[in-house]
């Protein structure tokens, strides 16, 4: 049962607040919620933790997970980026203002803040991926919890310049004292001020200290994959760099089997893991 | 009144070019007759007639052009082999095989469609509405209105 | 409390339950049996050393059925399934003992899928104990018996002209009210059957340590001898009792959100939108299936996730044996030292 | 029942030499009913080579999971070379990388019907000519082969492998076309109502767990059409509408290219007759177009060709 007394399988009704593209080339597009009920959104925000994804479904078209970008005190929406690949995202980018849409969750485990205080913070992402740690970044980054943690330093790094997401904060970011940002592109480009190259070898680069440091690495798995041993020669331990997972999911709850790793269900015993906890499951991605 | 049958026309575009057929099918299609235009009857996939079939049609007919007359040369021909086999396999088993009819038109020939299509809905008056094979479930009238 | 139960008088009980329940016993469709809601003229297969085809799970989470209902707003409303208080006759204990592993996925602590539990809730469950157990089964290897009472509301054994009824609650207590009860005599007599179908039944292949040599072998070439003859279809796990994978599929023209088995053996199981798949042949799949019924589910809920009903084995259509392939896996290198 | 040992010894033979990479045929299952599809890499394997009535699979549904370039020898009945030929004629594989064993087939055993009559317990299956020995734990009994041959075997008209490299035993009498004929026929003669009630019946004890399509040598599809999520042409699951849907289409796709092996029959967990409908589709193709798949590697399936003089019930303007 969800909190509004409905099945786990039936979502919640949404409808589209704002709607726009991310990138020129019109391949990412960010869609921003509104909830038609108010007890939804309390429900929501009580369980919301940055990391966590939702499903979002267009009725006739199925279900799709992707992950929360915005941070609770933002306001009572939703934002998600759908990059547009499959039959439902394509059916997510024909959305606009005032469409409905439905939504189930949040979903997942999020982000371990807690353990997380004190810490400084290495937020690497790399692509559309970057979605979730937007969150953790607005949410970290905002003056109610900025004290709670450490040095914030932010890797991010795209195909190309256009398809950077969220370019107004990000831009902001780089003025921001506050905050260390490498942004980086995989082709070079004119006027591109920040690094070139693959986020693995930005990252050696950068070599953000492993003192006292949390890494959370975030994007697609060719990328997850060469960065993880990056942060581990950079002195890491395994406890301290998470990644985010994905898989193909259906149930969001963690009961139609597929997205396991090993005993592990990414949708709910995810998508967070350590990578001392991949570590011991099985290499099944 | 009893309802009238229901028909699924596929039609090729190509043989639809008399001005008067073309103005009769947008906008004076009877309600019993769903229209799909394809741009060959050699696109017509045989899923698409099972489609019809499945969701309740009395009756398919599938018009094109003439012999030699198609547009890609030979889409015709090949439509030809296949939904004409496939008429005889949903016959084998049980979906009559006078509930589909195949028609080539040339592109002069004005208002033969119409002919046909009311002769066909006459011939399919007498055999009632079909019931085999239409085993899509179909949302009630007023479910849908809810 | 144990009861006697006359054969001939069995029909009559079972019709007496229907003016309360809907009552479903194994009947026979075809060449098989298949659970099927009870009639005045039905039949209990009597004497098929066969368990069911489809196994009972299909009680629970049938092979289709909605789960949400599109409103016309672009609204979203719970489907309504009308769930009868049930009786189901003649299940037999491999697969009662699944249904109940099923309920540690379907019922979790504040994660409960309605429809299984209501439908569980809903269900009284009476088991028939398997006197000649059926030859390609492997129960007892597997830690349960062909005289498993799971958690059955009463067990039947077969005792020739009558049956002893073995009630373990108040409701399949209330199902047998006004019966003979059975003298001690019986009912020890009922025990030397249920003994001699346990130690009928050989070791079909070892246990220990089988978790963690295939957990350690997880990249070995053992996965490819086994799945190289696998054709790649859903038999097994369709089949398999404690298989409950689902695929959640809209449905346009129904207007509905429908959920049907699916089975980690295919190809689009596990397809991502992005052309990926982490389990791409054959090779993965079957790693996937095997592993999941004797490494997962023992990390989740510390049982084997296969109660040796033995369908996948008979209905394989490469034969395709499991017994054979753990026994197989046990011939793989294992290191202690991981284990702990 | 051809020599075991001449199958095995060319098998080894073409290993040995490097004929072939690989040699795909049948080994021991771990009960007699089930003989296992197995794949020999090696001469000293090959020891555990067998052949007998219950190998019931079509080992060409296998040519199309291997690698595409890769030499492979194959253990070949009359069903199984019409397979090889018509993926050589789709080209799927090039005939150049076969080596086929042939082996004239007496018809395969359905497991089922021996274990209707005899119980589980089989512990052996003898063959000898007509005659079927079979053990249990009870003891033997002697059956007539040919009450327990599988239906689709019944009426096979090409019992011998038509292009093999080699041909291991006699060959056999050719199969009379009229039995498979006469099966269509028969059926053709039940009302339409009889026709779709049989069919419903059928088609609703389907769970669509796709056996008939992956024993089938012709179903290579990346993929299917029941996979696709755009367009969905069929209801996605159990439903009559599904069910139903599935079985039409399957059958249909193979039309001009099914050769009649009924593997995807043997593969059904749920008994369902389905050579029926693909039966009407050769009989058809046969009538039509004087054609049958697979009886030589260069003939195009009917549907790839067209000519103008087709009979059928297209009227022009309706006439």
């Amino acid at each position: 049962m969800q909190p509004n007394g409905h099945s786990l399988y039936t979502p919640i009704p949404m409808h589209v607040l704002h709607a726009y593209y991310e990138s020129p080339d019109r391949s990412l597009k960010t869609l921003e919620l509104s909830f038609d009920h108010a007890e939804d959104s309390q429900a929501f925000f009580e369980a919301f933790n940055p990391g966590q994804f939702c499903l979002l479904s267009v009725a006739g078209k199925g279900e799709s997970a992707l992950g929360v970008a915005n941070a609770a005190w933002e306001g009572d929406f939703v934002r998600f980026t759908a990059q547009n690949v499959g039959s439902v995202t394509a059916a997510l980018h024909k959305l606009n203002a005032g469409d409905p849409v439905g939504m189930r969750g949040p979903k997942g485990n999020g982000f371990p803040l807690n353990d997380w205080k004190g810490k400084n913070l290495v937020i690497i992402g790399g692509g559309c991926a970057f979605s979730t740690l937007y969150a953790l970044t607005k949410h970290v980054h905002h003056e109610s919890h900025r004290d709670d943690y450490g040095k914030l330093t932010l890797i991010y790094g795209t195909r190309t310049s256009g398809l950077c997401m969220y370019k107004h904060d990000i831009a902001a970011w780089h003025e921001d004292e506050d905050m260390e940002i490498h942004q980086a592109i995989d082709i070079p480009e004119d006027n591109w001020q920040y690094h070139v190259g693959y986020v693995p070898d930005v990252v050696k680069q950068v070599a953000p200290s492993p003192e006292n440091a949390v890494a959370i690495v975030c994007g697609p798995p060719i990328m997850t994959k060469f960065t993880l041993p990056a942060l581990v020669d950079l002195g890491f331990s395994p406890e301290n760099i998470f990644t985010s997972l994905e898989k193909r999911m259906k149930c969001g709850v963690g009961k139609c089997g597929r997205c396991n790793l090993g005993p592990q269900y990414i949708c709910k015993d995810g998508p967070v893991f350590s990578l001392a906890e991949l570590n011991a499951l099985p290499a099944d991605l | 009144m009893p309802d009238k049958p229901k028909i699924a026309l596929f039609q090729c575009r190509w043989c639809l070019y008399s001005p008067t057929d073309q103005e009769w099918v947008d906008t004076k299609l009877p309600e019993n007759i769903h229209l799909t235009k394809t741009p060959c009857t050699g696109r017509i996939n045989p899923l698409y007639m099972l489609n019809a079939v499945q969701g309740g049609a009395d009756g398919v007919m599938i018009s094109g052009c003439l012999p030699e007359q198609c547009h890609f040369k030979t889409g015709n021909m090949a439509a030809r082999r296949q939904l004409d086999e496939f008429n005889d396999f949903l016959d084998y088993i049980g979906y009559d095989k006078q509930r589909v009819r195949f028609v080539w038109l040339d592109l002069q020939d004005r208002g033969i469609i119409q002919k046909q299509l009311a002769a066909f809905e006459q011939d399919l008056e007498g055999m009632g509405p079909a019931s085999n094979l239409a085993t899509r479930v179909k949302v009630a009238e007023g479910e849908q209105n809810a | 409390m144990n009861h006697i139960l006359e054969k001939h008088t069995l029909q009559d009980l079972l019709q007496s339950w229907r003016q309360d329940y809907d009552v479903y016993l194994p009947q026979k469709m075809e060449n098989f049996s298949h659970f099927m809601p009870l009639t005045e003229t039905s039949v209990l297969v009597d004497g098929d050393p066969h368990n069911t085809r489809i196994p009972p799970k299909a009680l629970f989470l049938p092979m289709n059925e909605a789960l949400v209902k599109f409103t016309r707003f672009g609204g979203y409303e719970d489907a309504k399934h009308e769930i009868q208080s049930r009786i189901v006759f003649g299940i037999r204990p491999c697969d009662a003992q699944a249904v109940q592993l099923l309920d540690t996925s379907f019922i979790q602590e504040d994660n409960i899928d309605p429809l299984w539990s209501e439908r569980r809730e809903k269900t009284i469950t009476i088991g028939l104990g398997c006197h000649k157990p059926c030859q390609t089964g492997f129960c007892t290897t597997v830690g349960y018996g062909p005289f498993d009472r799971a958690d059955l509301d009463a067990m039947l054994t077969d005792l020739g002209e009558t049956y002893l009824v073995e009630t373990f609650s108040e409701a399949g207590e209330g199902c047998f009210l006004g019966l003979p009860v059975a003298s001690e005599e019986i009912y020890n007599q009922a025990l030397d059957i249920q003994r001699s179908a346990h130690d009928q039944m050989p070791v079909a292949f070892e246990t220990e340590n089988l978790k963690g040599k295939l957990e350690q072998n997880f990249k070995s070439d053992y996965w490819d001898t086994v799945s190289q003859s696998c054709l790649g279809c859903g038999v097994c796990t369709f089949l398999c009792p404690t298989c409950f994978c689902f695929d959640i599929v809209d449905e346009t023209q129904r207007r509905e959100r429908v959920r049907n088995w699916d089975s980690c053996m295919f190809r689009t199981y596990s397809l991502e939108a992005s052309g990926h798949n982490p389990r791409p042949s054959r090779v993965e799949r079957t790693r996937q299936r095997l592993s999941h019924k004797y490494v997962y589910w023992l990390d989740q809920v510390n049982q084997i996730g296969c109660t040796g009903c033995g369908r996948c084995v008979r209905y394989c259509p490469v034969g395709l044996d499991i017994r054979a392939m753990l026994r197989q896996a046990q011939t793989l290198p294992f290191e202690v030292s991981h284990a702990a | 029942m051809p020599d075991i040992e001449a199958i095995r010894n060319e098998a080894k033979r073409l290993l040995n030499e490097g004929v072939v990479e690989v040699v795909v045929a049948f080994k021991a299952g771990e009960t007699p009913l089930h003989p296992q599809p197995a794949f020999f890499r090696s001469a000293e394997e090959v020891d555990e080579l067998l052949y007998d009535g219950l190998c019931q699979n079509n080992l060409a549904a296998f040519l199309t999971r291997l690698p595409k370039q890769s030499k492979v020898g194959m253990v070949v009945r009359g069903c199984e070379n019409r397979s090889v030929n018509a993926l050589v004629v789709e080209k799927q594989k090039s005939r150049e990388n076969l080596f086929l064993i042939g082996v004239p087939c007496e018809g395969i055993l359905d497991w089922h019907k021996i274990v209707s009559e005899v119980g589980e317990a089989v512990t052996a299956v003898k063959e000898d000519g007509q005659n079927l020995m079979v053990e249990t734990r009870d003891g033997y009994q002697l059956l007539e082969r040919a009450d327990f041959l599988h239906d689709s075997c019944k009426r096979c008209i090409h019992p011998n492998p038509m292009s093999a490299d080699i041909l291991i035993g006699e060959p056999l009498p050719e199969g009379d076309p009229n039995l498979a004929r006469t099966t269509v026929e028969n059926f053709e003669t039940q009302t339409i109502e009889d026709r779709y009630a049989w069919f419903q019946k059928e088609a609703e004890r389907c769970i669509r767990c796709y056996a008939c399509r992956q024993a089938c040598p012709m179903c290579y599809c990346e993929e299917c059409f029941v996979d696709h999520i755009e367009p969905r042409w069929t209801e996605s699951g159990a439903t009559p509408a599904g069910m139903q849907g599935w079985h039409i289409v399957r059958a249909f796709h193979q039309t001009g290219r099914c050769t009649s092996c009924g593997a995807c029959e043997r593969a059904c967990p749920m008994d369902i007759k389905m050579t029926y409908l693909t039966e009407k589709l050769n009989h058809d193709m046969r009538d039509k177009y004087n054609f049958e798949a697979g009886l030589d590697a260069q003939s195009q399936p009917p549907f790839a060709a067209v000519t103008l003089d087709d009979k059928n019930r297209f009227t022009v303007r309706g006439e």
